[in-house]
């Protein structure tokens, strides 16, 4: 048993510091940390930055633009990059998708997307949740119905991250209404230029604008566009949630807001003395570090898994149960520190460019928002109860 | 032993929660914040009228209630029509003018609903520590200079008067020599910073720059505003305490409404045993918060050490089941419960924001201990 | 509303003090304290000091020895009763039976049997669990077959507590297997020194023996002994379970427990302080104690209610989970108190007449075993999940 | 980065996980507790022969082994079988001996099985505090006289020596002025009281009536305890650690055997989604748990602050870790983990004890805050 990296992984591990270090500007890393999301503009300077390093998909193929990196470089690679606060690039295209693509897509189709997700020329969003089908996914009631050499597409997505910013949205459409409800659904390549497209946004409790309905009214859709088979989507769309998501544990962005935390409580006082030194609030804090510190190790066994040849399955469930709550457990701390300062609700001092007064500590705007808004991460990506059943079948087979 | 509320108390709550009912939608508060003063002065004149405000007094103090009940059934039904009104700003300069002495001219414009006067006691490096005073007042001939800042302090924008809590002597955490002013909003060197709140309503920072008052401005006996803050205080513990009781209900039934109604896999999700029992914990929760409350109520005007823990414990046991009941129901009802246009995500913050009113459940915890051995 | 008793009730409550002042052999509430069974003798002297009283069946009807106490004064008797640390009158005839006695019963079988639990000719116990019928209590198997004036009755009873003192059980038994299972089911009086019953002792975590297996071959039972009619056994067992229990909160005895903890952490020394003065540990008590003067009104708000006239449902589902809970935590903390003489194992320290040296401080012997034997309390009375389940099915109607 | 024992380390696994498995019976463990010494000689001294005490111990010391992982493959195979034999106070007898030097002959002995030694520093009015210590040792001549009393000393009354620590000089609380001295157990005025433990075994009271010892007696320099004491227990902790992970594998594993096989109302009552939603939350912590301890058995070679930070860390976790598996599984059992005759009983109430010895989890959470400041 050895937990410490081998050489060149602790040359790799400084090569990606090095690169953040010198490439990724201090604003941006402050707007990640404060959980307040970038402009569109912004976030594809950043991928073409990533880009141009050679470091903006490394989990593709070799031959399509990935790196060739181990799980544990790749490991790496993640918790660097939450610990430097940097920007990951939107998911959808380059973790879902791709994937998808990978597998299941024809060549054609993989010439075609693959370099235009690279090369930025396409912003993905994705189409699974439905008004009507959230953790039900397979409830979908958007048709797509064939004519000629297109589909015609009618009915809603939500919770559509981002969509504002995409022009592609990929898509789960029921093509078939025989059989079992997860035969009959396809996976569909839409372009939200079309005509019949509408993306309204959803408002979140926090005030921020991040996900959206979208509203297909007699879309045309080249039959071009449909990945792999009619009727066989539900299995594509399987694959990709099954997709290695350790990176689900969050060890380095809760690495980097308990850093923060702890620097916000040792400079707030409570009855003269520092919050970091207050009993209750040290022993929250302590559990936090103790939880995280034990986190981060089953993250890595989980990578180790992997790399020596492991499946991972039912593992990043517990990861993402457990590394979300304490993700949220953090921000609730900090909100928790604030004392009176977390009432004000001030999102434009949290803009660029912002030159009124703060109220309260430095940065104490975005922490009740940010708060609010990663009470999401329990409810999104598989509910944490979605979670639990999972567990319960796989590993506790009950 | 009678847990039902006097007949008086009941029609109280029935015509307040009538005309909450037809005035108020949860979805206003947000906006309303956006500007001063952050609520609708016509609907403050109209509570007044319906004798709301004077619920919250003694027959001493012009008013007709003012027991520990009263302000429970009062900030009950608030809570439960999450109303965005200056009560418990009015409630704690009333009361802490009605304990100084001498004030009953300000009291009865207050239970008129004509003016406003906001409580102007925190300050930002205080965390909840009611003896942290930095804001000191100087005399000057017969004049009083004060100097300093408050912070959070509600309703300060809409309001008529501030009544400001300054330091006549000693140092900053000393129990004695606080003494309480009255400053008017237009006083030279006064800044009232205003903005919005996370759950609706509007505060404001407050900076006291050489602020020049006549000695009658000082409320009370100078050097003793210690003793008349916590009897305001104490009220408004209770108060937050009914205002959440008030908001938990609408927010659990709202997530029971959603467990019954919303169908996923064929079948209601309250079908789902793990759903089930962590909603049958938060009910048990809630009763228990309730009790708290109760407590509360009951010990308000009650002895001093026996007040305070019965109060701290009311407010830890909200705060711990308030941001309980909150985020388990935002969870409860998944995507939708992140979402702006429910009305229960507006009373799941105001639970979250009343932790952070007053003092939150750390905080009061440890005072009921250090209260507990001091008993 | 007014929390206070009625000067009625007060001088109510007082008279019951003074009664226990000067009737409770302090003996004996150290026992009770200690979570340490009396002797079958000392039960029986102590029921019978309490039928000098007419104290000992308050809930039963006045022409059959009952007080005719208000649902508060009940309240008020039972609380003092736990802070004196009293024993209770064995539950298993006193308050199961005799109410479904009081229904159901014939005239000739109450007369018989609710004077001779008066005058403690017969001690009885419960034969409801069975080995595969826990808490699904339907799913009995204990079979009684009619053989001319007597049933024959087979099978096996678990968890039959104090049988070892019993000379009569009272028995849900199966007497026809057509139709639902909760059909078929009678409810029998059975005299436990008939040829063919045999008792065994089971050993509990604490190593006490408190509950019992109960062996029935070929055990003959006079058809006079059955209550009610053949095969509606099932409705008298639920109106039993119904009945009225906001003794359940057990704030009496986690009154009494509470107090007990806090005298034993001031005593106790953590890094030279008193223990109750650490942080951490004073936080605990605080929430103990705090939970503890919330469950009381609650438990009061229902007595109210029921006072009332409105019927306790589910509102003691309520009570028994919170206050289960509530005592659990209360004496696990006593445990975290001991601190390292949490670990001897001296059951012999807690006889009478043992004059040996303690280990630690007076009574630490009792703690952890009074700790394991408390797990039951969120076991037995029907567990806190199948509590949940009625909580859920009654209030949330889910 | 490897998360694999190394083969050395898992082939003393598996040669102990066998012996274990064909020796022990839980339930013998509480029979043993009845009398002195409270474990089989025969069996410790077939321990001694598999090399596994020698695993606990470096080259330097005669051992084999001694890092910290050694320490965890033993005692978490210890603890999957509830092994009732004197490991720990061999650890932590013979750790402490080590750190102060010069005793390689009691080593020898220990590693070889012929020689029990207890470790006795635990005093009654000390809590957890490591540095309070108020036996006081006390020249006479060449001669040491100690008088005082130690408390809850695992396997004193088996133990050929007691390692006592006694105070050479400063107050109760002082860190240094701590002195070890090797007792015979036979000495005049060295009163051992024996009694058996709640999860098997048994421990004494010990007093020390001017017990009087020649020079030789004292282990290393005089007034210089602290540290070894600390290396010791250091040792004691992971080892106490790894010890609650392999018992709560069998309490795991036990649990779930019952929910997948016991029915009621017509499935097995694992079929229960709120039961099987505490299961899952249960797996991950002792996942969690299983993490710390890696961690803690990674630092345990490592430098000073870094190691008692994850020691604490490890320890804070099986405690509070332990007593959750071990009360969740006797409540998901029912009736029948409540009693007696049920394997699982006896590891849950192992688990629940382990939290009482070396400090509890509210110990170690203020001891890691404390050492995260000073860090």
């Amino acid at each position: 048993m050895d937990l410490s990296f081998t050489p060149d992984e602790e040359a790799f591990r400084h090569e990606v510091r090095a690169f953040y270090a010198g490439s990724l500007p201090p604003s941006l890393a402050d707007r990640i940390r404060l959980g307040h999301g970038l402009t569109k503009d912004e976030q594809e300077a950043w991928q073409a930055t990533l880009a141009r390093r050679g470091w903006l998909v490394p989990h593709w193929p070799v031959e399509w633009g990935g790196t060739g990196w181990s799980a544990v470089e790749r490991y790496i690679f993640d918790l660097e990059s939450s610990l430097a606060n940097a920007p990951r690039p939107i998911a959808f295209g380059f973790n879902m998708l791709a994937p998808v693509l990978l597998k299941y897509g024809s060549e054609e189709q993989k010439r075609h997307w693959l370099p235009r997700m690279l090369d930025g020329s396409d912003w993905w969003c994705q189409g699974y949740s439905e008004p009507g089908a959230g953790s039900d996914l397979a409830a979908l009631k958007t048709r797509a119905v064939r004519d000629g050499d297109d589909y015609v597409v009618n009915g809603q997505k939500t919770w559509t991250t981002l969509g504002q910013h995409a022009n592609m949205i990929f898509a789960l459409v029921r093509t078939n209404d025989t059989g079992r409800r997860q035969e009959g659904i396809s996976f569909l390549l839409i372009d939200m230029t079309s005509p019949g497209v509408e993306v309204r946004p959803i408002i979140t409790l926090d005030g921020d604008h991040e996900v959206n309905e979208i509203f297909f009214t007699d879309v045309r859709v080249p039959v071009g566009n449909l990945v792999g088979e009619q009727d066989r989507g539900w299995t594509y769309a399987k694959y990709l949630l099954t997709y290695e998501r350790t990176s689900m544990a969050a060890v380095g962005s809760s690495t980097a807001a308990l850093a923060w935390l702890k620097s916000l409580a040792a400079k707030q006082q409570r009855g003269g003395k520092p919050l970091l030194d207050d009993p209750l609030f040290a022993a929250r804090v302590a559990r936090a570090e103790i939880e995280l510190a034990n986190l981060s190790t089953t993250a890595l066994r989980v990578v180790a898994a992997v790399a020596g040849g492991g499946a991972p399955g039912a593992e990043s469930s517990m990861l993402k149960v457990k590394g979300t709550e304490l993700r949220q457990e953090i921000s609730a701390l900090a909100r928790r520190a604030l004392g009176p300062f977390a009432q004000p609700f001030l999102p434009e001092a949290l803009e660029d460019g912002f030159n009124g007064e703060p109220v309260g500590p430095p940065d104490a705007a975005a922490v009740t928002p940010q708060y609010l808004n990663l009470r999401k991460l329990s409810i999104f990506g598989g509910s944490n109860e979605i979670q639990k059943n999972i567990i319960s079948k796989m590993i506790l087979q009950l | 032993m009678d847990f039902n509320h006097t007949d008086d108390r009941r029609m109280l709550a029935d015509t307040l929660g009538r005309f909450i009912a037809g005035q108020t939608d949860p979805m206003a508060r947000a906006e309303a914040a956006k500007t001063a003063p952050g609520y609708d002065p016509a609907v403050w004149t109209r509570f007044a009228e319906l004798g709301v405000i004077g619920a919250l007094f003694g027959p001493d103090d012009g008013g007709f209630g003012g027991g520990g009940f009263d302000i429970m059934v009062v900030f009950e039904a608030l809570g439960a029509g999450l109303v965005q009104a200056p009560f418990l700003s009015t409630l704690l300069a009333g009361r802490a003018l009605a304990a100084a002495g001498g004030r009953a001219d300000e009291i009865e414009a207050l239970i008129a609903g004509t003016m406003v006067i906001a409580f102007a006691h925190q300050e930002g490096g205080a965390g909840y520590d009611l003896d942290h005073v930095a804001t000191r007042a100087e005399r000057n001939g017969n004049d009083w200079v004060l100097t300093g800042s408050k912070s959070v302090i509600a309703d300060a924008e809409g309001a008529t008067l501030l009544l400001v809590s300054a330091r006549t002597s000693g140092e900053v955490g000393d129990r004695d020599g606080v003494s309480l002013f009255l400053v008017p909003v237009q006083a030279s060197g006064l800044d009232v910073r205003g903005y919005p709140c996370v759950d609706g309503g509007r505060a404001a920072e407050v900076r006291l720059d050489g602020v020049t008052l006549p000695a009658t401005a000082l409320v009370g006996t100078e050097g003793d505003g210690t003793g008349s803050i916590a009897d305001a205080v104490a009220a408004g513990l209770l108060a937050l305490c009914a205002e959440a009781l008030g908001a938990m209900a609408v927010v659990r039934d709202a997530t029971l409404d959603y467990l019954r109604t919303r169908m996923q896999f064929g079948e209601a999700i309250g079908r789902n045993q793990a759903l089930q029992h962590r909603m049958a914990a938060l009910l048990i929760e809630i009763e228990q918060a309730r009790s708290a409350v109760i407590n509360a109520a009951a010990a308000l005007d009650g002895p001093g050490n026996a007040r305070e823990r019965m109060l701290s414990a009311a407010k830890y046991t909200i705060g711990r089941t308030g941001t309980l009941v909150a985020e388990e129901a935002i969870q409860l009802h998944g995507g939708i419960g992140m979402t702006w246009e429910l009305p229960m995500t507006h009373f799941a913050k105001r639970l979250m924001m009343i932790d952070h009113q007053l003092g939150d459940e750390d905080h009061h915890l440890a005072r009921y201990a250090a209260l507990s051995r001091a008993a």
